[in-house]
């Protein structure tokens, strides 16, 4: 694939499905935006297929300069890929969500889906600083349509909302943007990646740009956008916000925050650390308590996000492998966990908890792939979302066993808060006549989750094939860190002399990273 | 001796008669136009007033050209207020403020 | 001596007339005090020796402008009965800001004290030429290194005029125009019809 | 220094348009009303062929001595050939929106275009003066025009009652203005920006900063900063649509490339005594645009605010004083043009059954269903005008910000960044009632036919492939001739 | 070989699962029954192999897991002899509740699901035990946990089931807490979360620190202790047992192959295999015979005042964990793992006995409405028996003759004794005690099942089968109802298990209590301790038979002998029955202390904390202040010029000041 700009494909092509949209009828739009993600998913399949593990850190490169140091300039590492091929699997689950869902204006909608897709390709495959900004915050705009015309009752707040707090929390980024590149004197994100800023300043573009993640992230008490943005959004929206657009904060912790300011991650990780566990604490016992299915699925994202947070800033190889995978994996799991709402309330119209119950008798297909993903959700071994949540707390830990404890309390909570929505929805009597004359799943809803469960039992049982791609990477990144890396509060002391004298070689460089 | 102080002095105190004049009526708005005239005034005695001091005459140059775009403006302003008068039938500055917020 | 006291005289009625322009209540009264304000300024203005704008002065705004604004203020019938009632409420306000605005404009400038504001230093190109007067200068000036500013001068006053007319000029519906081509084209036999009508029929026109 | 007939090939432009203004101005005078279609034609053409005396200049970035007509009261570089470009296409945009507007309430008279070129025509003598003798008679011969322009609608209320509290204020600044000059001249002892600007230099007596102050609140009255903006939503909105629409570009344009002029060239030499005051108004602009913004019924009110909030941002770019930062500020300028002429050509667009103007922002509701194209543009212009990438008006506020943060005023980027936020706001009110409200029904749903219907989405499409992604493209060019336009600004001898 | 065995239940829970109503219910129930037979089939030889010592420890790779950085764990399925055991209690049990199942669950609807549900618990068990590493271990963990609750809840529609469902789920959660904890603590530690690893390197670490939670503390003790919580939860110890009880409302067979037999006894094994690791901190080790010890005290005396049949089968197994834990505690785990093979077969006996007079009864639960049953259901009847026996640990002391748990709980009693330790001495007087309760309560239970006078009629269940009133039945307690012996396929296993409990003691003892080589390094084997064992005074070797006879006694007396007895008791200590009754107040601590706060900072969180604060005092109070702020803006736009003009005039004020005072 040499030389081929796959990357550049990959925008262009819902790009053109979004401009055909615009112009067709319903059905064809339908039709449209289906093969358009569907070939985007072919090309992400060719271009994990044709990813070289092992080989150059940054492959794919495309570069063509514009103006002034900016210039478009894509290419990819491992854990883009790994985000790129989230967001092409998702997106044609969520066209298939709005199948039958949307009825009006369905051209626009599919339209906004698709460039919704550009951008988040775009935010994952840049390699400009500012590059990354333009398709970072330009998908406030189709999320803010999505949500404000296709939305709930309350939709008008809700958009507003999510609009408003997440593009106050990245202008401060685009400052901060500006001083690295002026330091810097590049908008090359590799190369930025490598440089060096002064111990004073990197503070100072931490917070900046920790603003903007926290917010996409989301972080508490930057949080309150999300229940509402994901209450109202119509079901598709909610999968793409939980699936992908909540890992553009993780995301560029990973890609910006940590490698380009290690000292200052180090700093101000007490910060992230202590927002996490609240967020883990808070959120959680939020999730117990609602009323609205999707609402408690929000709140758990925030939880599960929280982790990711925590994990990130361990400065350590499972940290970061754990962040990862949890990011990859709450995007196939809160989707789908929205697709499993989706499926019901285009039954009923209701997302309130109390009007469904005992679906397991009238739904039992509809029930077992919620129950999979209700506990992929809380981590169950086998499912993605343990092994992504084991790597990163066993991360976490190593820097502090507080936090891994306040942290893995999220486990406790999250199988009640999860539980005890599926108990209400699908355990128990039929009390409600209309919920429990439901259908089952239908082909098409069939064909949604039948993948996603796929992904979700593979990635916990073979998690190798996405963690290889993004071995180096991380490695990199580790070696990176290494310098800044906080010291844990493990401070294990040496054992007894005379126990210790009997292995001595090989023990010492095995212990050498937990001291 | 008459010093350039004395000028400046007396066209400032002009200048800010002027400006006084635009914003303390309220009731008639070609009494608004001749505070402005009063303004230019000053800026003219100013710029006659450097220009003889410094021994310069783009002062003068440009106080004349002052002098011919205020009757301009003063013209243009009076045919404002002719139409408006016409509109509304009061030339009341209080009466001025249809839109606003 | 006779300099001071013509200055203090002229800068004393200048300001008085001036105040008298924006306190007085009736129009007609503020234009003629702005006339004698116009008078006053021309006088200072020839104690520096700028005779030309001086009288410029008093014939473009004196002879003119001052002219078209009596004349506005006559053309609008207005109630000055109604234009009579008070000042504004924020009267000490306005009185307050002047003050400060003055006093820091004279403090800045350093002209509370004679000899204390240095002024800048001219390059000497545009003097008054040695053994001509002042009008003489100008001129030359005026119509040498500022002849292009002179023209363009000249075309603020023509969008003036063409503001003026565009806005106040309206064409009467009530009257009757003369077009010359139509009574040109005229011609007899189109004014007047011979016609025989019949007893009871009537004639169509 | 050049000699007489130099400095007549110099100013070409201005010549050609005057020549094509008084000739015309017989035609109205001779036909009447009826020739104004075939004057507003001539005129178009008379600012298409003065944007190509004009392009040379900027594209081949000439500058220096041989650029300086009469004496060093007028020079025209590239700067002033970037500005007059934009003044060009503002003027040429709201030429050809007027007759139909005008058309619809029988007021199309003969002498609208004549007074839009001689505004240009000093507006050209603005963007090129560098003497304030210059600057004085350009901003004027600009400023009467535009007073009529304002009051054009003489029959209107709205219309008459703009044009007064423009010329009352305007006058006002004029007089500041003029009063500062005159001060700056005796402290100085010279008109002329070069020798103001030398004679500046050091430290400097009180009353001469009081000049540069007087001069600088003047220019900030016809930018519309604050707190010199309190005219422009009452004008903006009395005025009519076309007018409004040349208000909201050229004065501006010209206006900020005056006050480049001035700040950075007469004034260059005491930027610490303006940088604070600058710093402080584009803040205030922002804050103070935006918040009068939200809340507006009327579109033409919205967008007044809006242009406040935009000058805000744009002197944030002053306010670095540096030639990046005035790079900057024509790339933004010339996006902000765009933006502006298709947001008014949209207003323009938008009548009801009647073929009344549309400008209350409630009956654009449900827009996106009756005339998806024209919502769409809207929203592209309103994303822009809230600088959301990928609309190219980030772009502007890209550059900008850069410059600032580059001359090291991080605290002032960031909190200008972080206020634009509160601008997005009332942005996003307009897509909202626009896209999400159910249809008002107001909006007559097909669009006129005709030439001059055609005329309208013609520019609306060329100003919205500006303003979309597309404009991202241009980029290397726009900057480049910024920063041409820039360096001529700063040449220094 | 192992892959058959691990998988070969998988399989079939997928089929089973998946093909649910497609493929029908019997299918359903060869294929999984027949993947179990398979299972346990090959098992066996596993185990007979490491009796004899042909077979020797081994790895089997499947599949790479996980590598992250130096954290590298994979697929892989370890056998030696504590597999082995594990293995052959596993797959035997399943393979028989699998078939007694099919009996019992004869008239469910939603037989497939069962079945693959059962399956499915024991592949997760299997995995469980062949795990290699920790996080595989924890997988099994985890996975029996998501069995165990999919069983507990399988009659969902039962608001009791599902919510205890979620109780067990989230009770074992707070010990996987603790074991996540412990692993990454582990891997820590150690650099790796390999087991074999660990324990061969767990000794050099001893005495090392390590701080935790702000703490310094002995580097092993943290780590075993967090490991240990794990085993509390799922073993249902003092503290982490509440979910136990409320687990039996799932199907018995559930009850006898999860919550008795295998699930429950994973915290025993966990400790067993990790057992060189817990010898490295004496504190954890009595922290675990302290646990043990109370818990089976504990455990035992709420059994004495259950009264449903299947709530004290729970509480027994809970006592009798204890008794596995504080043997492991002592260091006697040998003797524990001889224990949960005994208990496997004796207390899986007693629940299906149980589940077998459940169905005679007709679904009902509550012993008070038995009696008399020995007639009615004899084979049931004597297979209780043999359970009762064993558990009650029937026996011959000085002819090392008895039931299964005579061998088994002896030992264990003696290993505490024999440690010498307090702690071992308060395990032993505990362990004693309980002994005698677990006699009563067991005799209690058989008495008041299976003698006396049916007391039917009482239950509504029979009431609702035989449609009368206890008036109406007048004398005739049972109310017309006759209970009949269950169908064969119940009773197959009822025997096969009574074989076990009567035999397995005296068959294995010898190998699992004495012999180092049997265990081949699999468990920490202390001989010394072993040595001490058998060399107890002879009053501590008799002391479990004497209280049995009084346990049996008391029983009898109050039971058979004076009916009106309990009642007597009752009134004079109404506290302290009402105490134990009420099962310590567990349940209503953890509503207080742990629920109700929950939800109520939930709620507080949400509507206080995220509307009342975060959003009134962020976006909507910015957009308040906005709001007002746009408010004042127009409200000085009034619309006059002077206020344009003073605002003008004040800019300019303001700049001219500013030079003036710069």
């Amino acid at each position: 694939m040499d030389g081929f700009p796959i990357l550049s494909l990959m925008l262009l092509v819902p790009l053109v499905g979004a401009a055909i949209c615009f112009f067709v009828p319903a059905q064809t739009a339908r039709m449209v935006a289906l093969v358009a993600t569907l070939v985007d998913l072919a090309l992400g399949v060719v271009l994990w297929a044709s990813f070289d593990i092992g080989g150059a850190q940054w492959q794919f490169v495309e570069r063509a300069d514009l103006f002034a140091g900016f210039s478009y300039a894509l290419g990819i590492d491992g854990i883009a890929l790994m985000l790129i091929m989230l967001s092409v699997f998702l997106m044609p689950i969520c066209i298939g969500a709005s199948w039958n869902s949307v009825t009006k204006r369905v051209g626009e909608y599919m339209a906004a889906f698709l460039m919704m897709e550009t951008l988040m390709i775009g935010v994952f495959a840049a390699q400009d600083l500012f590059l990354f900004y333009i398709f970072f915050e330009a998908g406030l705009i189709p999320m803010y349509l999505i949500i404000g015309i296709w939305g709930g009752d309350n939709r008008i707040y809700a958009s507003y909302k999510f609009f408003l707090y997440t593009l106050i929390g990245s202008v401060l980024m685009l400052i901060a943007m500006f001083w690295m590149v002026r330091e810097a004197g590049t908008t090359d994100i590799p190369t930025l990646m490598a440089t060096d800023f002064p111990a004073g300043a990197q503070n100072w573009l931490w917070l900046a740009f920790f603003a903007s993640f926290a917010v996409k992230m989301p972080m508490w008490p930057v949080h309150t956008w999300l229940p509402d943005a994901h209450v109202q959004a119509p079901t598709a929206g909610s999968v793409i916000l939980a699936g992908v657009l909540l890992k553009m904060g993780g995301y560029g912790f990973i890609r910006f925050s940590l490698p380009m300011f290690p000292e200052a991650s180090a700093n101000l990780a007490w910060l992230v650390f202590g927002l996490s566990m609240v967020a883990v604490v808070y959120t959680s016992l939020v999730a117990l308590v609602q009323h609205d299915m999707k609402k408690l699925i929000a709140y758990s994202s925030v939880a599960h996000m929280a982790i990711v947070c925590m994990a990130l800033f361990s400065f350590n190889v499972q940290g970061l492998e754990g962040s990862m995978i949890v990011m990859l994996s709450h995007g196939l799991v809160s989707g789908a966990l929205f697709l499993a709402v989706g499926v019901i309330y285009d039954r009923l119209h209701t997302r309130e908890i109390d009007r469904y119950g005992g679906l397991a008798i009238n739904m039992p297909k509809y029930s077992l792939f919620f129950l999979l993903f209700t506990m992929a959700s809380i981590g169950l071994p086998g499912t993605s979302g343990f092994v992504g949540e084991f790597l990163s707390l066993a991360g976490v830990y190593q820097i502090s066993s507080w936090v891994a404890l306040i942290g893995t309390t999220g486990i406790i909570l999250g199988a009640a808060y999860m539980l005890y929505l599926y108990r209400r929805v699908a355990f128990g009597e039929q009390k409600n006549a209309d919920a429990a004359a439901m259908p089952d799943l239908d082909k098409r809803e069939w064909a949604m989750m039948l993948p996603l469960a796929a992904a979700v039992l593979w990635m916990g049982v073979y998690p190798e094939s996405f963690l290889a791609p993004m071995r180096a990477d991380i490695e990199w990144l580790d070696q990176r860190l290494a310098s800044a890396a906080p010291a844990g509060d493990a401070h294990l002391s040496e054992p007894n002399p005379e126990a210790a004298a009997a292995h001595h070689g090989e023990e010492a460089a095995a212990e050498g990273g937990s001291h | 001796m008459i010093g350039i102080e004395h000028y400046v002095v007396v066209s400032s105190i002009l200048f800010v008669l002027g400006v006084l004049g635009i914003f303390l009526n309220r009731k008639n708005v070609i009494v608004i136009l001749m505070a402005i005239e009063l303004i230019l005034l000053s800026v003219n005695l100013n710029l006659v007033a450097f220009s003889a001091f410094l021994g310069d005459l783009v002062g003068q140059v440009f106080a004349m050209f002052v002098l011919t775009v205020a009757a301009g403006e003063a013209a243009i302003g009076l045919a404002i207020l002719v139409i408006y008068f016409r509109g509304r039938g009061t030339i009341a500055v209080d009466d001025i403020h249809r839109m606003r917020g | 001596m006779i300099h001071i006291i013509a200055f203090y005289l002229f800068a004393v009625l200048l300001i008085a007339s001036a105040v008298l322009v924006i306190m007085s209540r009736n129009p007609v009264h503020s234009v003629l005090w702005l006339i004698l304000a116009f008078f006053n300024a021309a006088g200072l203005m020839v104690l520096v020796g700028a005779e030309f704008i001086a009288m410029l002065l008093v014939i473009v705004y004196v002879g003119a402008v001052a002219v078209l604004f009596l004349f506005v203020v006559m053309m609008l019938d207005i109630d000055f009965a109604e234009l009579r009632a008070g000042f504004v409420k924020n009267f000490p306000l306005g009185i307050l800001l002047a003050v400060v605005l003055l006093a820091e404009l004279v403090l800045g400038f350093g002209a509370y004290r004679a000899g204390t504001l240095k002024l800048g230093e001219a390059d000497g190109t545009a003097a008054t030429i040695a053994g001509r007067s002042n009008i003489e200068s100008i001129g030359a000036l005026l119509y040498g290194e500022y002849l292009f500013l002179f023209e363009a001068a000249g075309l603020v006053l023509l969008v003036a005029m063409i503001g003026a007319i565009v806005l106040t000029h309206r064409e009467r519906t009530d009257t009757r125009g003369q077009n010359v081509s139509k009574q040109n084209k005229r011609r007899a036999e189109d004014a007047t019809v011979n016609v025989k009508p019949e007893v009871g029929k009537g004639v169509t026109l | 220094m050049t000699d007489f007939s130099q400095s007549l090939a110099l100013i070409a432009a201005e010549e050609l348009l005057t020549v094509v203004g008084l000739v015309l101005l017989l035609c109205a005078a001779w036909m009447g009303d009826k020739a104004s279609r075939m004057i507003s034609i001539v005129a178009v053409a008379a600012l298409v062929a003065c944007a190509f005396i004009a392009a040379p200049a900027l594209c081949g970035g000439l500058m220096g001595p041989e650029r300086v007509a009469f004496m060093g009261q007028y020079t025209a570089d590239a700067f002033a050939a970037f500005a007059k470009l934009l003044i060009y296409a503002s003027g040429i945009a709201s030429l050809i929106v007027a007759p139909r507007f005008f058309g619809q309430v029988g007021a199309m008279r003969a002498e609208y275009p004549i007074l839009i070129l001689f505004a240009v025509l000093g507006m050209n003598m603005m963007v090129s003066a560098t003497d304030f003798l210059t600057l004085y008679i350009g901003l004027e011969l600009n400023s009467l025009a535009a007073y009529v322009l304002a009051s054009f609608l003489r029959n209107d209320e709205r219309s008459a009652e703009a044009g007064l509290k423009y010329f009352v204020l305007g006058a006002l600044a004029s007089g500041i203005i003029l009063f500062g000059m005159s001060l700056t001249y005796g402290f100085t002892g010279s008109t002329n920006f070069t020798a103001v600007a030398l004679a500046m230099d050091g430290t400097l007596a009180t009353g001469a900063l009081f000049g540069l102050i007087f001069v600088l609140a003047g220019l900030a009255f016809k930018i519309s900063a604050v707190p010199f903006h309190m005219w422009t939503p009452d004008v903006y909105e009395g005025a009519p649509t076309p007018v409004t629409t040349f208000f909201a570009t050229a004065p501006k344009v010209a206006a900020l490339a005056l006050t480049m002029r001035v700040a950075l060239g007469a004034f260059g030499t005491q930027v610490d005594a303006w940088q604070q005051i600058v710093i402080f108004v584009s803040l205030a602009s922002i804050v103070v645009g935006a918040l009068g913004a939200i809340g507006q019924s009327n579109i033409k009110r919205l967008l007044a605010y809006s242009s406040i909030n935009n000058v805000g941002f744009l002197l944030i770019g002053l306010a670095a004083a540096t030639q990046e930062g005035a790079s900057a500020m024509l790339v933004y300028l010339a996006i902000y043009v765009a933006m502006s002429v298709a947001g008014f050509v949209v207003v323009l667009m938008l009548r009801d059954a009647e073929g009344r103007p549309v400008e209350v922002i409630a009956d654009m509701a449900g827009l996106s269903r009756t005339r998806p194209a024209l919502a769409w543009a809207l929203a592209a212009v309103m994303f822009s005008l809230a600088g959301i990438p990928p609309l190219f008006g980030f772009w502007g506020k890209f550059v900008v910000f850069q410059a600032a943060v580059n001359a090291d005023l991080i605290a002032l980027a960031a909190i200008g960044i972080a206020a634009s936020v509160i601008g997005a706001f009332y942005y996003l009110k307009v897509v909202k009632i626009v896209f999400f409200d159910e249809p008002a029904n107001v909006v007559a749903e097909s669009g006129e036919s005709g030439v001059d219907a055609l005329a309208h989405k013609v520019m609306l499409l060329i100003a919205c492939l500006f303003i979309s992604p597309l404009g991202y493209l241009l980029t290397p060019w726009l900057g480049e001739l910024a920063d041409k336009a820039a360096a001529a600004l700063y040449f220094v001898g | 070989m192992i892959e058959i065995i691990v998988f070969a239940p998988l399989l079939a829970a997928i089929i089973a699962g998946l093909g649910n109503r497609l493929i029908g219910n019997l299918p359903a129930k060869i294929v999984t029954t027949g993947a179990l037979l398979i299972s346990c089939a090959l098992s066996w030889p596993i185990f007979i192999g490491f009796m004899t010592g042909s077979e020797t420890a081994y790895v089997d790779p499947v599949l790479k897991w996980v590598q992250s950085g130096t954290m590298n764990f994979d697929w892989a399925l370890r056998v030696d002899t504590l597999t082995a055991v594990m293995l052959v209690v596993i797959t035997s049990v399943s393979a028989l509740v699998h078939l007694y199942s099919w009996g019992y669950m004869d008239e469910d609807p939603d037989q497939p699901r069962f079945f693959a549900y059962l399956s499915l618990f024991t592949f997760a068990m299997l995995m469980l035990v062949t795990a290699d590493n920790l996080v595989q271990m924890f997988f099994g963990w985890e996975g029996v946990g998501l069995a165990s609750y999919l069983l507990i809840g399988f009659w969902f529609k039962k608001p009791s089931a599902s919510a205890a469902a979620i109780k067990a789920f989230v009770v074992n959660r707070v010990g996987d807490l603790g074991f996540m904890m412990g692993i990454f603590g582990v891997f820590l530690v150690f650099g790796t979360t390999s087991i074999p690893e660990i324990l061969d390197r767990a000794p050099e670490m001893a005495g090392s620190t390590i701080g935790f939670l702000g703490m310094r503390v002995d580097t092993m003790t943290v780590l075993c202790l967090l490991l240990f919580i794990g085993a509390m939860g799922k073993s249902a110890q003092l503290g982490l047992h509440t979910w136990l009880p409320d687990a039996m409302e799932g199907p018995t067979p559930v009850s006898a192959l999860i919550h008795a037999a295998t699930m429950v006894t994973a915290g025993v094994f966990m400790v067993c295999r990790l057992s060189p690791l817990f010898e490295t901190s004496q504190t954890a080790l009595t922290f675990v015979t302290f646990i043990g010890a109370a818990t089976c005290f504990f455990a035992a005396t709420i059994g004495t005042t259950q009264t449903d049949i299947k709530r004290v089968i729970a509480y027994s197994t809970c006592s009798q964990l204890g008794y596995m834990f504080f043997a492991a505690g002592v260091g006697a785990y040998g003797a524990a793992m001889f224990h949960l093979f005994t208990h496997a077969f004796f207390k899986a006996l007693l629940f299906l006995g149980a589940g077998s007079v459940i169905h005679a009864m007709h679904h009902e639960q509550d012993m008070r409405y038995y009696g008399g049953l020995r007639k009615h259901i004899p084979i049931t009847f004597w297979a209780m028996m043999a359970g009762t026996l064993a558990i009650t640990g029937v026996g011959i002391w000085f002819l090392h003759a008895g039931f299964a748990g005579f061998h088994s709980k002896d030992a264990i009693l003696e290993s505490a004794f024999a440690s010498g330790t307090e702690m071992g001495r308060f395990a032993f007087f505990m362990g004693i005690v309980a002994a005698l309760l677990t006699s009563f309560y067991s005799w209690r239970l058989m008495f008041l099942t299976f003698w006396g006078k049916p007391r039917w009629i009482e239950s509504e269940h029979i009431q609702h089968t035989v449609h009368k009133t206890p008036e109406e039945a007048g004398a005739d307690t049972t109310g017309g109802y006759h209970p009949h012996e269950s169908p064969w396929v119940m009773l197959t296993p009822l025997v096969i298990l009574s074989l076990g409990a009567v035999f397995a003691g005296f068959v294995w003892s010898p190998y699992f209590l004495d012999s180092a080589a049997f265990w081949n390094g699999s468990i920490f084997y202390n001989e010394h301790l072993v040595h001490a064992m058998h060399n107890v005074d002879t009053w501590v070797k008799v002391a479990p038979g004497v209280v049995m006879l009084i346990g049996l006694a008391i029983a009898w007396n109050n039971y058979i002998r004076d009916p009106q007895a309990p009642a007597r008791f009752v009134g004079m200590f109404g506290g302290v029955y009402t105490f134990l009754k009420n099962k310590w107040y567990f349940d209503e601590l953890y509503d207080l202390i742990f629920v109700k706060p929950a939800f109520w900072l939930g709620r507080k969180f949400w509507k206080w904390g995220d509307v009342g604060t975060i959003d009134r005092f962020g976006p909507d109070g910015a957009a308040w202040v906005v709001a007002q702020g746009s408010h004042y803006a127009r409200r000085v736009q009034t619309g006059y010029l002077y206020s344009y003009a003073l605002v003008m005039l004040l800019g300019l004020i303001a700049a001219i000041s500013w030079i003036m005072v710069r």
